[in-house]
């Protein structure tokens, strides 16, 4: 099994997800409120009440043949509104 | 003269909980607003002011001044943004540019409440319907804004370059800040219209916490303006200028509408501060979402960071001695 | 007359905000109200709730309807959670059946709030001893539920298959709510003995305060039902009738209570809405621990979904015309 | 070393982490307000006031050998009550 | 006598919203106020402490007990942290003696309030410059506490072992709770010169609003205080000896220092409370920061598991007997 | 790449984070109110309101070479206030 982590704007939060429900992934957690630092900005938690909102930490628990499927997805998302995304190896416990 | 009102303008708490805040970071203080609690001061002071603003202008009614009024209001935030524009393009692309004029084109809700903290104190009467313009200058702002992107810049780098247009009215009538001051507003009107004695029950909670909130949230509003303020400069002196001088220009526009318009003295105002405030909530949740190409730490920074706090501590008392100047008060 | 009433009702701020927060949803505005701001509003509502009901059952004293009331609310708690799990098991297996049912013989405190200012609203008298009924009536029909799944179930697939009665009771009795609720309410009482002066000075705070703040929560109830809308349409057309004709239903039975009992008409009215309401709080969350075979989209959707909105629009009007109906107002 | 990741409903929180001190783990860290969507079960922020709570999140540091005994004390928590528990390879920095 | 003054302290909505919290935490209910709540209410009660005791002060302007009274608070808060750390050297390491002494010779604001309370109902008078003691004691006993470190123990076994004066003089003086106190006494001290129009506006807030949030952020303590207690165990029977003791100890060394002043009954009960009190809000925060040897667990259950509640519940009575044998009440 | 896990005291956070930006991490993640328990303390959620703060969970992606600089730099931090840093693989998606 592989984990892919998803680090992206809030306010794609609703896209994101449509966009992991649309490949049919088993599952996925979310953790909001989540700020940081990329190449392209700064997010701090301080601004979160201006309704730009903080970044969003989803984490997503499948098999590896899925994240193809997953990449073609949302690649587009990441690539206009920023974000990144990376996988490592998970086994169930 | 200004001096005098700039000092009676200091001295209000509001104001005083603002510079608490500015301090506190300068000092390095850990004092900290931890979210969500802005958020709930702001939901609260957009519900509030709506619901007031409704009642209010249930009372005064569609009588002379209120249409018009709120007409140029609307006009004035269709106007300002393509001047800022103009301005802008010396500088800046015209992702940045069009974002940041939609900023300066919209309003800040904060910033009109001081005033109207300003006025009260003062004892200069003005009216509710002012309100609604309020609200209604918070949406086409961002219209003109995404209509410069798509006229200026028509091929656009980046993968989705179409604007889809029913997401972008969607953003600019529907944001979050938007739909709940016009909802407010709303509800204000039609419960003080069918249900007077419900407006009572309501006022404790709209009405006297109202100015407390309000020093509570500038507090977190002194905090984040001054953590703004670093990233000011990697924005540059243009960008800096164009924060303090483009308010003042934007307001003696407005003083002039307003003396068109025969607006009294207290509403003159309140006209003249939507002017020159630039939105921090509505615009750049809408421009980060449609045009993200543009730096949202240009458009944060400049309005919150300086044209927030200028407005505020020096902006509204300049802008009154400006218009007792160009407007005799009315006895 | 109906329909009048139902105009009243939806024309009260609660409702408009309600109704604010629902359309929010409807239209995909990104108006929110942030984790844990509604659990703010959701412990305060309880705490002033409890408060002013325990002072107003020390002024009412122990007098006639006091007791056999609360008995019969109790019992009414008992009853309705029964009738409902035979209807239920008609389309549900036991855990399912018993998890909604014990929904539907609690109550829902907010419906309780919005069904008292809609009798402030018309000017109707009602009792400070009926939030007691409202607090004794919280716990029963959690055992009830729990009960129903042992007999219906004996041998549970799950791997922990004895009922736990002690961390039954425990959920149904010290729940958060039902134990906020009830410690407020035993204050409140214990306050107003002892102490008269510090109910003035908790006034502004129980008192004043909590029609805004009943607005401001509604608010956000109404975009959490509105949100759990589509997924009710998984739930099928058997779960969607039940959960506009049972609180009905539950309503009638009520009112023959109420009448047996002799309340008066805003007594009574309080009397069937605690019928006629069912619990999105203390009993989801006893039946995720509790019964955790049954599906929680099927309890939350119902309840918070449709049974809420529709008492808080339509039910509460309809069930102050049937009151009307069978119980002549005593003047 | 390992790394346990445990996603489960929050009122489930405290039997957790006391299976977990009952088999001696090193540390713990634990995250609320967690969201998310299983094959159970939607989570969502939104419901967190209703006392059904969010997920938790919680990360274990561990060496391999501990992985089995938590694995005895925690599978029939995760089996009543639904949540996922994935381990990864980890080494002090 | 002092049995009748428990009673009519624990029969206050203050007192039995703390019992109400203890107790949830004892019967194993799941009442939990979710973070950043408590904050919130912290916040709150810092700022409306403060500026209520600003424009008090602003009143009672600076004749005779002020001054002299605010100095022996500040002396008191640098004296009580040696005995302090006389005492606890006999058991602990230098690091935590230092912290533990630091955290007694500090105060909090809660128990200061609710001694407040208990006078309010008790019908004695107070002043509000006792604020401006409050305020001002929060600080020295942190740098005392650090010094204590230095002198102790000149060697570190940490790396950074050299004392950063910088550092340390920041956290004691500008920590977030101490900065927003004394800010807001200022603010309310300006206001109150020269916005006597804005005292009114800022009152619903400030005043009004004060008594129920005291009442819920106890609720609160009560639940962290109690869960605070297990740990205490932990610590030893000397810690719970001494968390008991050296209040009491210190409440007498404060009525002498009160008697001396000849301070009038009321505001030597607020004296007392000053020096019997322990900090769970500055200090803590502040040794994290610059002891990390300490053990935080020591410092924060004594102070929060068990002085406090001590404090609120018998101490306060307790303390004003003695002040009452002590002082005679001139009428 | 390799994916870094700090989990620390929360008012350490901007000294941790001035680190990570001396050494040039190409971004980071922050996560804050966050509890655990490490060999040292118990941090728990109702203490926030004190001052005392929570944890933060920091997640840094970089490349390898970077650890050893990012080491350097927050070893004394971690040794003075404790705290843990956990490095796993990770791929870009
Ligand atoms: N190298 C990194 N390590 C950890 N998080 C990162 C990294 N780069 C970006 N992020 C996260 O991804 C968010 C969006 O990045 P971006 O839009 O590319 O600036 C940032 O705010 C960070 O939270
Ligand atoms: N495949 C997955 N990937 C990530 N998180 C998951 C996955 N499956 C379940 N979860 C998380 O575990 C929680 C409980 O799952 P469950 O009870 O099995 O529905 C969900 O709410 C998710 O937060
Ligand atoms: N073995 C572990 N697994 C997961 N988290 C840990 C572990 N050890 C420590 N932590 C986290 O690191 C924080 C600080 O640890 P410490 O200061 O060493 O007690 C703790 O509060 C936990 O959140
Ligand atoms: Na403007
Ligand atoms: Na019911
Ligand atoms: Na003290």
């Amino acid at each position: 099994m592989k984990r892919l982590d998803l680090i992206f704007g809030e306010r794609e939060l609703t896209a994101m997800l449509e966009s992991l429900e649309a490949v049919e992934v088993p599952g996925y957690t979310v953790m909001k409120h989540v700020t940081g630092r990329g190449p392209e900005r700064v997010v701090s938690e301080d601004m979160e009440f201006t309704g730009l909102g903080a970044n969003a930490h989803v984490i997503v628990f499948c098999e590896e043949i899925m994240l193809e499927k997953i990449k073609n997805k949302i690649e587009p998302l990441l690539n206009y509104y920023g974000g990144v995304a990376y996988v490592s190896e998970a086994t169930p416990l | 003269m200004e001096s005098g009102l700039i000092l009676q303008n200091v001295l209000t708490p509001p104001v005083l909980f603002f510079f608490l805040g500015t301090i506190a970071v300068f000092v390095r203080s850990d004092l900290e607003i931890p979210a969500p609690l802005p958020k709930l001061f702001s939901l609260y002071l957009l519900l509030a002011i709506g619901f007031r603003g409704g009642l209010e202008l249930q009372k005064s009614g569609w009588g002379y001044p209120v249409i018009p009024t709120v007409m140029c209001a609307i006009l004035m935030s269709l106007i300002i943004p393509l001047i800022c524009f103009g301005v802008l393009r010396i500088k800046f692309d015209v992702f940045n540019s069009a974002a940041i004029a939609a900023a300066y084109g919209s309003i800040s809700a904060v910033t009109f409440i001081t005033a109207e903290s300003f006025l009260e104190n003062q004892g200069i009467p003005f009216d509710g319907f002012m309100v609604a313009a309020l609200a209604l200058m918070e949406s086409p702002a961002i219209i003109v804004g995404l209509l410069l992107v798509k006229l200026g810049a028509p091929i656009r780098k980046k993968p989705s370059n179409r604007m889809r247009w029913k997401e972008i009215l969607h953003e600019a009538l529907l944001n979050g800040s938007a739909y709940l001051l016009v909802g407010s507003l709303l509800i204000g009107f039609i419960t003080a219209a069918n249900n007077p004695s419900a407006l009572e029950k309501m006022q404790p909670f709209t009405g006297k916490l109202f100015y407390g909130a309000e020093c509570f949230f500038l507090l977190d509003m002194g905090i984040v303006a001054a953590q703004r303020l670093p990233r000011l400069k990697q924005a540059g002196t243009f960008l800096i200028f164009f924060a303090i001088v483009m308010p003042i220009f934007n307001a003696l526009l407005g003083v002039l509408v307003a003396k068109a318009l025969a607006l009294e003295a207290g509403n003159a105002l309140l006209f003249v501060v939507l002017c020159a405030s630039a939105s921090y909530l509505a615009v750049p949740a809408a421009m980060r979402m449609t045009v993200p190409e543009a730096k949202s730490s240009y458009y944060i920074s400049t309005t919150l960071g300086l044209t927030f706090p200028f407005n505020i501590v020096i902006g509204i008392p300049l802008y009154m001695s400006l218009v007792n100047k160009m407007i005799p008060l009315t006895t």
